[in-house]
């Protein structure tokens, strides 16, 4: 009973730390793309939004943006299916935020001499759950299509199906090197497989010993956000796409699973090619020179240490891959729809397979 | 029979005919202005030029008769050049106020500007002052200043309708076109000159301004105005209906028909669109409660209607049908099975006489002002107007329970004691109509139907010609076409009529009825069909129409 | 104002029909004939002639404007008619209507106030011989000078 | 015949307008003799003597007589052309006035010759005298038993009347002439048919000018070959040239066919007045294109003429001296077209009155570098693109000065320019 | 056929489309780093060479207009103050937008025949093409008043009458050099 009782505490606490962590990250990470963006491009950014006088460099943009949208009408159009139309967001939302579950973002943390994991739920599938959670990605943005009556919308849903689903394959196929190099499928296990050096100086990463899946996996991630260059299916400014219908907080939360999704791909290129939460060369040292006497009362001090050493490397990856994202976001321009396919089926997936044979003769013979 | 070529097409002309008009036959386009297929030909404009071989000046094609042998060059360079120069000429006092000139976009001289001249102009000089903006007839408007003197107009009045109003007076580039002073141009066929008009000197008031023609979409129909039945292109706006104002038709134009009306129609014709948007226009079914006309719904009416006519049927009470030669021979074809299939009706007449006799004359406009009096008479309808009377007698005498009236103003005919009499001698009267008149103030229901413009069929004019009338615009509120208000009465009561367009509804009168028989609407086509009271189509037609029928279903 | 043909007239008229084949063709010599009687042919008149010649008015009055003997308003007394044309020209027919002009007040066309005289410049009159030269009503008066000038005038205008 | 070998001049000299003084010259002679011949005789007489009109166009006469369709059911008209109103021609007007009874013995003749028993003699509106003349001959000859019934004693019927047009040129063109004498407006019509086919009120009609109605009874009198001996090898005998403008004795001259330009404005007409040196020479009234001084060696015939690109018309010659303003001269004669032209066909319509504009505001001052192109295509426009000649005669007239004298009309340009761009400073400063 | 095919085909290299999203990201990047520098000098007191950003602090500071924009319609009146424009409805025809909607109507003064009694713009429609303003033969529309600031709260606010078309005057001031560009960015 306490065990369970602590269980819960514990799953509880992670998941609303997690929760309101993600929550408040997603709308942040509209003024870091306007921002951003801006700075790209010789603008200032957003910067009008005020309180009080307090302009906080545009941060309240994103306070004013969710205002607007819990405020705005929420529309539905005629003949279109209401069930379905008020579930679609949600389906969208729930299992972009339910991805996040399986992620680690640190070692164990030891509380009172309990471990606790640093991930929600420490799923030795976590690999497969995330296929799972991604392939169901897909259905938010169909049935919220298909409901919507609407025939541009629908069309937007079915570029959007057809573009996830094809580079759901690359993706699943690009991350079997992976399970080949690390010999794992538990997240958890694959990012401390990452802890190890290479010819004693090159962490053993994934982006090293995985580099085109590495490739792939980006392309293809990037492409299941939908975000330019893959914003085929909803192109903001010239072809309307499958959420044209929504208003008010139905589109919000397919614009949060937008930057939701951006950050989930983010985490596991972060996991599975970045290391994880590893913080090379320095996790060493901070075990040598920190002792393990408690902190805190329930803390052991180099262990916390450490534990927050890797949550901030873990983050500053994560950061670092977004940044990335928006940084290829506002460079290229959209590909063609034809292009789109072209690169999913004859470019990434070919590639893709061929890195599984590559691989697979090498860790064969290599061990 | 000479052989000429044009152009390198070798053609066989009849001995006698003109360059131009054997070019017009074999399709090639030879500028004109002066040249009309109806008119006399002047050869004074000039466009027409083209090099002829082995004569040493341009020819006028509208002139020079064909000879065996000749070579015609239209597109040679001096030819162009010579056309060019006409043109180039003929603008010279024209003045260039196509912005406000109702012609643009049907005038010959932006058209071959376009085609043969697109030239810099050299002109400098002041152009003459001539009169602008003159109404000269009730219809019409002269603008000297963009008169191109061809005297097209001034041949029509000598030669079509023989009035003699206009002349050209002064010479040289001072030459004006007027009417003769005090005097109109208001012959029954005036407006035919504005039609003629190859530049925008005459335009017709009624259309002055309202909007611009490359807007209008036409639609080929047969004017209701008398039983001559002059064939015409309806012409609306339907693309921009804010320009309308309330008036869907914006203009009728005579259509070529060799048979019928030649290039022309009566002013009377022209204008008698009106009825289809006037105030008086039948747009709502209606229905008397307690004494006042109130506005209902097919929902509503049909229903009474046909409790009415079905209480009528079984008590053995007589059910009277006047018939209308307004309808087309679709209509009255569906109302005569309907009415002596099921209402078991034998006694159909159709004709009301005006009491006054109405302006006619030996060219175009017929006494008869109603388009299918003949094809009613083809159809089994009594035309005789002492039927109609006999009929109304036996309403007022009190023989008659339900009085079905189509279109007819009865009062025009009868005397205002008979019509009231034999409208409250029926207890109920169902009109069916298009515009609303003494008759229909007095009905128990009013069934709205479309005018000539908002429905296909065909009317049968007084030679017993058969012509095509189509949809130009859409049916003005509830109201529907007369063979569909009376298939949608037999769905509900006796045997139901199977017809979705009117083309099934003449089919099935072709099949019946043995004037028309071999006919189909693609038979018919643009010309018409003459159909024979004995039944069978004329020798030469009755070929024409099977050709017809196998070049349309090829 | 109404228009009537003297009985003289009508003679004349009725002589000239019978010259044509059909009437239509005595339009100009009736014309002259109206014109000699009133001076002028006034706007009256021209239904007038239409009906004796059998065609519409219209046809007549285009006939009337055409030629440029035909008067549709009154003129003076004495109609100059000064010759502008090539052989007139070139011996100095502008210097004599430009002393017409001065002289009278007159341009082509008018009339002086008193009704005296009327200029009216015209193209050549057949007697280039004479050049520059006048048509004085029906006569024509050639090798015109300034002096002769002064000489027409002054006679005519007393 | 008489002195110097002229024919008419000695009939105008001695008023043959009346009956008695042309009774003198064996008046009505020929006639008589041609009233025995048959008639195609008559035209085979006329055909032989190369009598060709003189009004203009110079057609053979005699072809045009046999062009009369044999026994036509329609009646036959001869209708004779007096409505000389080309600047610079005047002969006409000498032999209605005082050479009356040789014409009205031509007409005899001719009417003999193609069957006409109707007769019009169409004359200008303007020669009052002239036609009063010509009635009082006519009612001459009727007393005299010359005209009406019974021609002179033959069984010959034959009306003559004298029909007065009321100041149009362009009536001086047949079919012109043709509807004004049938009461329409002198539109010329279109060819084909020709009148002689279907002319005056649709029937065969021979329009035939004065001059050459004159000259028929001297050749039947003295036969084809003396007067066709006089002339060139294609065009016979004798015709009048009337010579006006600058020169020393403006008047008619009755000479052979073929007679040089050089000797006409030299000696008969006594040369140019003050002495002054020759600019340009009009040969054949005002339709002709002109002449430079060094081109009047010709002989005046009409194939010599047409061979340097002009023509011999009516030949009406007009001399101008070197003091001669072309610009203007050459508008003076467009502005005669202005003022006749007749408004049927548009080139002409309007190219005239454009042409005249140009040429107005040339001459006012407002002159442009273009203008000279200007005129001369659209003097090439008007020409041979319309009904009857007036147009071509327009073109003709506009290309044929600047053709011709282009230097002239290039320094007057400059001029002008110059001198308008001295009088406004703004633009001295621009250019 | 492909339109691309009459350009060089791209090698393999290129084919996988790296080479162009390097240099690509690496432009947009250096123009980041460079801007970013740029801020945190300033955001820190240091100042500058050139701004990080070039943009006008609309609405505080206005973007001159160039003479060739193409701002609001306006009617050109005559001196009568009547309108120039004679209801031809060229502009009416060649609108792609189908924005414009005139119905003509006879002017008393005869020599020029034709005005327009309703000439209604819908701005809500109009893409500001400016086709109208070339395809008027009368010079009477021109799109030079210098308004850009349209909105309305319904689309019948969107429409602008004749009348209203008629009031309008031209901007004058405007600026035919490039403007001063060292404008003070709000961050």
């Amino acid at each position: 009973m306490a065990d369970f009782i602590v269980g819960a505490v514990e799953y509880l606490s992670k998941f609303i730390f997690f929760i309101i962590a993600v929550l408040v990250i997603s709308p942040v990470l509209t003024w870091v793309e306007r921002k951003q963006s801006a700075v790209m491009q010789d603008r200032i950014g957003a910067n009008r939004a005020e309180i009080l006088g307090l302009r906080m460099l545009g941060l309240f943009h994103a306070l004013a943006d969710s205002l607007k949208l819990f405020t705005k009408e929420y529309f539905v159009p005629k003949g279109a299916d209401r069930l379905i139309f008020h579930l679609a967001p949600c389906i969208s939302i729930f299992f972009a935020v339910m991805g996040f579950a399986v992620i680690p973002h640190a070692d164990t943390l030891i509380i009172s001499g309990q471990p606790v994991e640093m991930q929600i739920v420490n799923l030795n599938i976590g690999l497969l759950y995330f296929f799972a959670v991604l392939g169901m990605a897909v259905y938010g943005v169909v049935l919220g299509a298909w409901a919507s009556n609407n025939n541009y919308a629908l069309l937007g849903g079915l570029r959007a199906s057809a573009q996830m689903i094809s580079y759901e394959v690359s993706i699943g196929i690009s991350l079997v090197g992976i399970i080949l190099v690390y010999q794992s499928v538990d997240l958890m296990e694959i990012t401390r497989a990452q802890g190890d050096l290479l010819f004693g100086f090159l962490p053993k990463w994934g982006i090293f010993l995985q580099p085109l899946a590495f490739f792939i996996f980006m392309a293809a991630g990037i492409a299941e956000t939908k975000r330019i260059p893959f914003d085929a299916p909803e192109g903001e400014s010239e072809i309307v796409g499958y959420f044209i219908e929504y208003s008010g907080m139905g589109f919000g939360m397919y614009f949060l699973t937008d930057f939701l999704e951006t950050i989930l791909i983010a985490c596991l290129t972060v996991t599975f090619f970045l290391g994880g939460w590893q913080a090379p060369f320095i996790d060493g040292w901070i075990l040598q020179t920190f002792s393990d006497s408690t902190f805190l009362g329930i803390f052991q001090l180099n262990n916390f240490i450490l534990t927050i050493v890797q949550f901030l490397a873990f983050v500053f990856k994560v950061c670092l891959v977004i940044f990335m994202m928006m940084t290829i976001r506002w460079t290229l321009p959209r590909f063609r729809y034809d292009q789109i396919m072209n690169l999913g089926w004859k470019m990434l997936l070919p590639l893709s397979l061929f890195n599984i044979v590559v691989t697979a003769i090498i860790v064969y013979f290599i061990g | 029979m000479p052989t000429i070529t044009i152009d390198g097409k070798e053609l066989t002309v009849e001995k006698g005919k003109t360059i131009i008009q054997a070019a017009d036959e074999a399709g090639i386009d030879i500028p004109r202005y002066c040249y009309h297929p109806g008119l006399s030909i002047v050869g004074q404009c000039r466009i027409c030029l083209v090099e002829v071989e082995k004569m040493p000046k341009l020819q006028v094609a509208c002139y020079t008769p064909v000879m065996d042998g000749m070579v015609v060059h239209t597109q040679s360079e001096r030819a162009r050049k010579g056309r060019k120069d006409v043109l180039e000429f003929l603008l010279v006092n024209h003045p260039i106020d196509c912005p406000v000139c109702d012609q643009a976009g049907e005038c010959f001289l932006q058209d071959y500007y376009m085609k043969f001249g697109l030239y810099d102009s050299k002109m400098l000089e002041d152009k003459n002052k001539k009169s602008k903006a003159v109404p000269i007839g009730k219809h019409i408007v002269l603008d000297s200043e963009r008169c191109i003197l061809c005297t097209r107009c001034i041949r029509f009045c000598d030669e079509v309708s023989k009035t003699n109003e206009l002349g050209i007076f002064h010479r040289g580039d001072h030459a004006e076109l007027l009417p003769y002073p005090g005097k109109t141009v208001d012959n029954p066929y005036s407006v035919n000159v504005v039609d003629i008009c190859p530049v925008g000197a005459l335009t017709e008031k009624d259309f002055r301004f309202r909007t611009r023609v490359w807007y209008l979409d036409e639609t080929n129909s047969v004017c209701t105005g008398c039983s001559t039945g002059c064939n015409i292109e309806v012409h609306t706006n339907k693309k921009r209906e804010y320009k309308n104002e309330g008036r869907r038709v914006t203009r009728l134009k005579p259509r070529f028909n060799k048979d019928v009306n030649e290039y022309w129609i009566c002013d009377e014709g022209r204008y008698s669109f009106t009825y289809v948007d006037a105030a008086d226009r039948l747009g709502v079914v209606m229905k008397r409660v307690k004494g006042e006309l109130q506005e209902s719904t097919w929902a509503e009416v049909m229903p009474e209607v046909l409790t009415a006519l079905q209480s009528a049927k079984e008590n053995n009470k007589r059910i009277a049908v006047l018939g209308s030669p307004k309808m087309t021979n679709e209509d009255l074809f569906a109302l005569k099975k309907f009415a002596s299939q099921t209402l078991g009706v034998s006694q159909m007449p159709v004709t009301v006489l005006p009491k006054e006799k109405p302006f006619s004359d030996d060219f175009l406009i017929r006494e008869d002002k109603n388009p299918n009096t003949k094809g009613a008479g083809y159809l089994g309808y009594d035309t005789d107007h002492k039927a109609t009377r006999k009929l109304l007698d036996d309403c007022a005498s009190g023989g008659v329970e339900l009085l079905i009236i189509f279109h007819h103003d009865l009062e025009a005919g009868f005397e205002t004691e008979l019509v009231k009499s034999a409208l409250s001698g029926a207890k109920t009267v169902v009109f069916v109509g298009s515009n609303a008149n003494t008759t229909s103030a007095r009905a128990t229901y009013i069934l709205p139907s479309c005018t000539y413009v908002e429905k296909e069929g065909t009317f049968t004019n007084f030679a017993g010609r058969v012509q095509k009338i189509n949809r130009a615009i859409e049916p003005l509120g509830d109201s529907l076409p007369e063979w569909t208000i009376i298939r949608n009465l037999s769905r509900k009561i006796g045997k139901a009529l199977a017809y979705f367009e009117a083309e099934d509804v003449f089919k099935d009168l072709t099949k019946n009825t043995a004037a028309f028989s071999g006919m189909s609407y693609s038979a018919i086509g643009d010309g018409g069909l003459v159909a024979e009271e004995n039944g069978k189509l004329k020798q030469g037609d009755a070929k024409a129409a099977a050709q017809k029928t196998e070049t349309a279903t090829a | 104002m109404s228009f009537e043909l003297t009985k003289e007239s009508k003679l004349v008229i009725d002589e000239l029909l019978t010259r044509y084949p059909n009437k239509r063709a005595a339009a100009l010599p009736v014309l002259h004939v109206v014109q000699k009687q009133h001076g002028y042919i006034p706007a009256e008149a021209e239904p007038l002639v239409a009906e004796i010649l059998e065609v519409p008015p219209v046809k007549i009055r285009e006939v009337l404007m055409f030629y440029t003997l035909f008067l549709q308003k009154e003129i003076g007394k004495n109609h100059l008619q000064v010759c502008r044309s090539v052989s007139c020209w070139l011996r100095g027919a502008d210097r004599i209507i430009k002393q017409i002009n001065e002289k009278l007040g007159i341009h082509d066309g008018e009339t002086t106030s008193d009704k005296q005289f009327t200029l009216t410049e015209v193209e050549c009159l057949g007697d280039c011989e004479h050049a520059p030269m006048m048509q004085l009503n029906d006569d024509y008066i050639g090798d015109l000078t300034a002096e002769k000038v002064d000489e027409i005038i002054g006679k005519k205008g007393q | 015949m008489s002195k110097n070998g002229k024919i008419l001049t000695p009939l105008i000299e001695n008023d043959c307008n009346l009956l008695e003084n042309y009774k003198k010259f064996k008046g009505y002679e020929a006639a008589k003799k041609a009233l025995k011949m048959s008639q195609d005789e008559v035209i085979e007489e006329v055909q032989k003597s190369n009598l060709r009109g003189l009004g203009g166009a110079g057609f053979p006469t005699g072809r045009k007589w046999a062009f009369i369709p044999k026994n036509s059911q329609k009646p036959v008209y001869l209708v004779i052309n007096c409505d000389e109103s080309e600047p610079g021609t005047f002969k006409d007007k000498y032999i209605v006035s005082s050479a009356t009874h040789v014409l009205i013995e031509g007409i005899i003749i001719a009417s003999y010759a193609i069957g006409a028993h109707t007769c019009y003699i169409y004359i200008r509106g303007e020669y009052v005298e002239p036609a009063r003349r010509i009635e009082a001959a006519i009612k001459e000859a009727y007393d005299a038993g010359i005209l009406g019934k019974k021609v002179l004693g033959t069984d010959f019927n034959l009306d003559v009347y004298v029909h007065r047009g009321a100041g149009a040129y362009i009536c001086g063109e047949e079919t012109a002439l043709l509807n004004s004498l049938e009461g329409k407006k002198g539109w010329p019509r279109m060819k084909p048919p020709f009148p002689a086919i279907e002319g005056l009120f649709r029937c065969p009609t021979i329009v035939n000018n004065v001059e050459t109605i004159a000259y028929v009874p001297p050749i039947i009198q003295n036969g084809p070959k003396w007067f066709a001996d006089m002339g060139t090898e294609r065009s016979g005998g004798m015709r009048f040239y009337g010579i006006s403008g600058n020169v020393n004795k403006p008047g008619i001259y009755e000479l052979p066919v073929g007679t040089p330009l050089r000797e006409m404005i030299y000696e008969h007409a006594g040369g140019i007045p003050g002495g002054k040196a020759l600019k340009c020479v009009v040969p054949g009234g005002v339709s002709a294109p002109p002449l430079r001084p060094d081109e009047i060696d010709v002989p005046m015939d009409p194939d010599a003429l047409a061979k340097i690109g002009t023509m011999i018309g009516s030949a009406g010659i007009i001399v101008m001296d070197e003091d001669t303003n072309l610009v203007e001269m050459l508008m003076a004669s467009i502005r005669f077209y202005h003022h006749e032209s007749c408004a049927q066909c548009t080139p002409c319509r309007e190219g005239t009155g454009w042409l005249d504009k140009i040429l107005q505001r040339m001459l006012s001052g407002g002159a442009r570098e273009r203008d000279i192109d200007d005129l001369y295509e659209i003097g090439d426009s008007i020409f041979g693109n319309t009904i009857c000649p007036l147009g071509d005669s327009a073109g003709m007239v506009a290309k044929g000065y600047i053709d011709k004298f282009r230097g002239e009309f290039e320094a007057y340009l400059s001029k002008s320019i110059a001198a308008k761009s001295a009088n406004s400073p703004e633009l001295k400063k621009a250019s | 056929m492909n339109v691309h095919d009459k350009y060089k085909p791209l090698t393999w290299w290129e084919k996988t489309y790296l080479p162009a999203i390097i240099s690509g990201v690496l432009l947009t990047f250096g123009h980041f780093r460079r801007n970013m520098v740029n801020h945190i000098k300033k955001a820190i007191g240091m100042k500058p060479k050139v701004s990080g950003a070039v943009t006008f602090q609309y609405p505080e500071v206005r973007r001159p207009f160039w003479p060739r924009l193409r701002t609001l319609h306006r009617l050109v009146r005559r001196e009568d103050g009547s309108p120039r424009c004679v209801g031809c409805m060229m502009c009416e025809t060649v609108c792609p937008a189908h924005c414009i909607y005139i119905v003509a109507e006879e002017r008393p003064e005869n020599q020029i025949e034709k005005q327009p009694r309703i000439f209604d713009i819908d701005l809500g429609k109009c893409i500001f093409c400016g086709y109208c303003v070339e395809a008027c033969p009368e010079d009477a529309i021109r799109m030079d008043t210098g308004i850009v600031e349209i909105s309305a709260y319904t689309r019948n606010d969107m429409m602008i009458r004749r009348d209203q078309l008629l009031s309008l005057e031209p901007k004058k001031e405007y600026y035919t050099e490039r403007p001063d560009l060292e404008g003070k960015p709000v961050l």
